[in-house]
């Protein structure tokens, strides 16, 4: 994975985010207060008005660095920190590198997780984004970086919330009847999964 | 949902620019800030510790109304319930400043905390300034007693602010405004009802669907789902339910002092407020508790939501001297 | 219509009731009335001038908000928008007498001039006490220029009351007193927009109409019917309509110092309010209009009616004065 | 005319009032604020409750001041001293009388109309309850105390409201736009003669 496809992927991410940005604010109103879709769209259009400043030759971590800094500093919110602290881990691991091979993917991937779980005092099983992004991280670790493979455990992981207790955000007020309702941060990562994958499927 | 905006995904900008255009004397913008804001006053040297506050917009006139003289020094204006990022709460931070630390105050979302605990991380390594973080946990339809830590904050932060305001303008230093605002948080409760719901200006989608004829207790500052749906009932039944709540849930008993507010939504009438009060007042007085001070009105909204909250307080004489102190904001002041 | 009520029929007794509660140490009622309050402070005899307000309530904080210091002295509190009647007027008159006449500022209603006039009928006869009335005009979309007497009073009599208080407080005369607020009333210049309608507790039918896109420019603070009805724009929009009618109507020049009030109906947000108030400071700065000081929020209501007015006052150096002095009342204080 | 006779009339009229309080409520929404026959409703159940303590002997005029009384001190908004100001002025010609005769009649109708322009500065034409009171002491005045005339006359009053530019009141504001509504005010004074009319008649 280089550069280009990192673009390629963020600018479809920033389309798909568009797109359902309603059905996002749906879900948290749900369990919150109605805003993820709101605050999502707003840091990936940011994040979409940067890309023509990133040259083919900047390394991801550079790129990725860039979209941690938008995010934390334009979604604000939980998701912001949350998904900020995701890309500035995925920065560090990928430092240096012009090129991610797959080892490197896994130890990002891991590393974001662990990013969130920190920033977010979260485990998996909560009901949050986090449940994705752990489902993702351990399944590319488990059976390396294999594209249709982690697309299906990235859905996994969001339709897995449906069923939890929420513990984490808004929806942790509502307790058993916070089960039923998928959570709107493990949709939007399953989108940024969704469009990751794709990517890297057609470049393949 | 009808509203006097222009662009709804500018309100919060457009809305900063004419509250800094209403109150050039009284508040600012810390340069090259979209939204940090601070009060004048705050930056006169003095050596006080700075109070910061902040956290997501429309809940007017908090909290960027309650930057002055007596209350905070600056505030951090998010995006419409949405908690502020790091960066406008370490501009304030810095600005507010006078090298004898600095207290946040915000209460206890999952948003807030990672984004001014960032914003602390920062002005700590960054800055080298001391930053204290006190985190409003009032609301006591959010959580049971023995999970008190994941209670939210609503109106009842109003209390804490003041507390934390008025030591440091007197001069306190840090350890003692802590001290001082750590024993308002831990003595404030409130209790909620919402009527109707509240829209985002960029969805337009109500915050919650409720019956023709129905009541949420214990519903969010948001429009969070709260604990209990039911029919509306009576003002002195609801006022009852919450005052019921509070009492069972603190410790307040017979010849205490406690600082009231009944604080409206958005779009309940004060009338209705004042009728809220005079329950309140009664039940308080069956129970020989005295009002030492009180507050109606609109002191931290939804928008436009209709219901409102009750907020008890209990002072003794320390924190009476605080709330009774004076207090001087572009949104809010009072006399001693 | 959701609201927090016990009986429709006593709502106006159980918000007197527990706004008496909540401020015990600032108003009281005058003894034996129902509905005629007094501020304390009014009644230490130091000989000012009396200033008595009122009409109907549903305009809260207005006018029962506004006894205080630097404000009004006493208020007869009306049914939800009907005018006090005569006795509660004169027993505020007679407790706030201290010898040197009394003005009632009241708005240009046939119940409200009817009932005042013969309240001031009463005071003289019964009680002699010198009585001056001025009646609040500032509603420019009630009336053409030719028939200004016959425009209404909206939320512009927060002005007035200002500078009648201001100026008694400080110990002009009667003559003085009335001589200023007079000024103040030829001044003053409002204009409103409603979005939405408020409800009266006992009938819970809207007070108007309009649809779900549709505003209406100069409605009436009771839900009277305003001039035009028209698509809702945006807030510049709308905004630009309010203020070119106002400058069209009055003689505001470059160079010219103004107050400014953008008022809340009930249910707008101050969000919006300040997004309209950005407009008006683009505008006035425009024009070279300079604003002296800025009020934003709800000061006049109707109940929950979703809207807002913007006034203006033109000021010279001895209404500035009087817009600047201090007040301090139950529910709206500023300093210096 | 007697104080009984007054009584059974002012029994009835409250009922009226009462059952049509919605009704005048929603014509003052059309012209002005919405609340007439909220404070018709409220002033003549005062009225209403104040009846048990009026006694056979005592005077009309005593009833009829205790009335204006009433309504003043109750109603408030505009109706409150136009109808308190009527009652008074009939208070007034009726003193010293034990029973009304034809002749105190006209004039205490007479008399009541002009107070009301008095106090409203009104005139008749504008469209107000005056063109019920000032069309029925006409009547009066012409053809005697006819009380079928008279009931007549009082809806013939109320209803050419219709057509009338409101000039006083709240409706005034509306110029043109305010004819096709019927004046609430000239209702309210329309039930006042209809029941006035009914008790005399089933006295007669
Ligand atoms: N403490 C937390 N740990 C992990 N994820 C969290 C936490 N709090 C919230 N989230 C995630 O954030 C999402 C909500 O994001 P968003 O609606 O944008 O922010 P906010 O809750 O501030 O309105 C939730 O759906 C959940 O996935
Ligand atoms: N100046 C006036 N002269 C005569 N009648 C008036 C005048 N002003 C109002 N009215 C009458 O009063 C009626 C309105 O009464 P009401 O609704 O009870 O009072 P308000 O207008 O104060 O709400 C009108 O319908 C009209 O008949
Ligand atoms: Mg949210
Ligand atoms: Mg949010
Ligand atoms: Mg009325
Ligand atoms: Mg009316």
């Amino acid at each position: 994975m280089n550069t280009t496809q990192l673009k390629q992927w963020l600018t479809e991410l920033a389309a798909v985010i568009a797109d359902n940005r309603d059905e996002l604010s749906k879900l948290d109103q749900a369990l919150g207060d109605g805003d993820h879709g709101i605050n999502m769209h707003r840091g990936f259009q940011a994040v979409l008005s940067e890309l023509p400043n990133i040259k083919e030759e900047d390394e991801p971590a550079a790129l990725l660095q860039k979209v941690a800094t938008i995010l934390i500093s334009k979604v604000g919110g939980a998701s912001g920190p949350l998904y900020g602290t995701a890309f500035l881990r995925m920065s560090a691991a990928c430092k240096g590198k012009q090129t991610l091979d797959d080892e490197t993917m896994v130890v990002a991937l891991k590393q974001a997780a662990e990013g969130i779980a920190q920033r977010g005092k979260a485990a998996p099983g909560e009901g949050t984004l986090l449940d994705v992004w752990s489902t993702v991280a351990n399944e590319a670790k488990e059976t390396g970086m294999d594209w249709n493979q982690l697309e299906a455990s990235a859905r996994e992981g969001m339709e897995a919330t449906k069923d939890m207790v929420v513990k984490r955000g808004r929806g942790a007020i509502l307790g058993e009847q916070s089960v039923g309702h998928i959570d709107p941060g493990a949709v939007s990562s399953y989108y940024l999964f969704k469009t990751l994958c794709n990517t890297m499927k057609a470049g393949e | 949902m009808k509203k006097l905006v222009n662009n709804p995904d500018v309100v919060v900008d457009e809305m900063i620019d004419g509250y800094l255009k209403a109150f050039p004397k009284l508040v600012e913008k810390v340069e090259g800030s979209g939204r940090a804001l601070v009060a004048k006053q705050s930056l006169h040297g003095n050596g006080k510790v700075g109070i910061v506050i902040g956290g997501g917009s429309g809940h007017e006139p908090a909290f960027m109304g309650y930057i002055g003289r007596g209350m905070a020094d600056g505030v951090a204006v998010g995006n419409i319930f949405a908690s502020p990022p790091p960066q406008p709460i370490v501009e304030a931070t810095e600005a507010v400043n006078q090298g004898n630390g600095v207290v946040y105050i915000y209460g206890n979302y999952a948003g807030d905390i990672m984004n001014f605990g960032m914003a602390s991380d920062l002005a700590d390594m960054e800055h080298d300034i001391k930053v204290e973080s006190i985190i409003v946990r009032d609301d006591v339809a959010s959580a049971p007693k023995r999970e008190k830590e994941k209670r939210r904050g609503i109106a009842g932060e109003f209390f804490v602010t003041k507390v934390a305001g008025a030591a440091s303008a007197r001069g306190d230093d840090l350890s003692e405004v802590v001290r001082l605002t750590n024993k308002a948080n831990e003595s404030v409760r409130s209790m909620g009802v919402g009527l109707t719901p509240c829209a985002l200006p960029q969805t337009g989608k109500p915050s919650f669907v409720l019956g023709e004829n129905e009541m949420e207790i214990g519903l969010g500052h948001h429009g969070e789902p709260g604990v209990e749906k039911g029919p509306l009932q009576q003002a002195d039944d609801v006022c009852d339910r919450l005052i019921d709540d509070i009492l069972n849930d603190g410790d307040l008993k017979a010849g205490d002092d406690v600082a009231v507010l009944v604080n409206g939504l958005g779009s309940t009438t004060q009338m209705e407020l004042f009728i809220m009060f005079r329950r309140v007042e009664q039940r308080l007085s069956e129970k020989q508790i005295n009002i030492h001070r009180s507050y109606v009105g609109n002191y931290s909204t939804s928008m436009e939501m209709g219901g409102c909250s009750v907020t008890l307080m209990k002072v003794d004489e320390e924190l009476k001297a605080l709330i009774d102190a004076p207090a001087e904001c572009p949104l809010y002041a009072q006399y001693e």
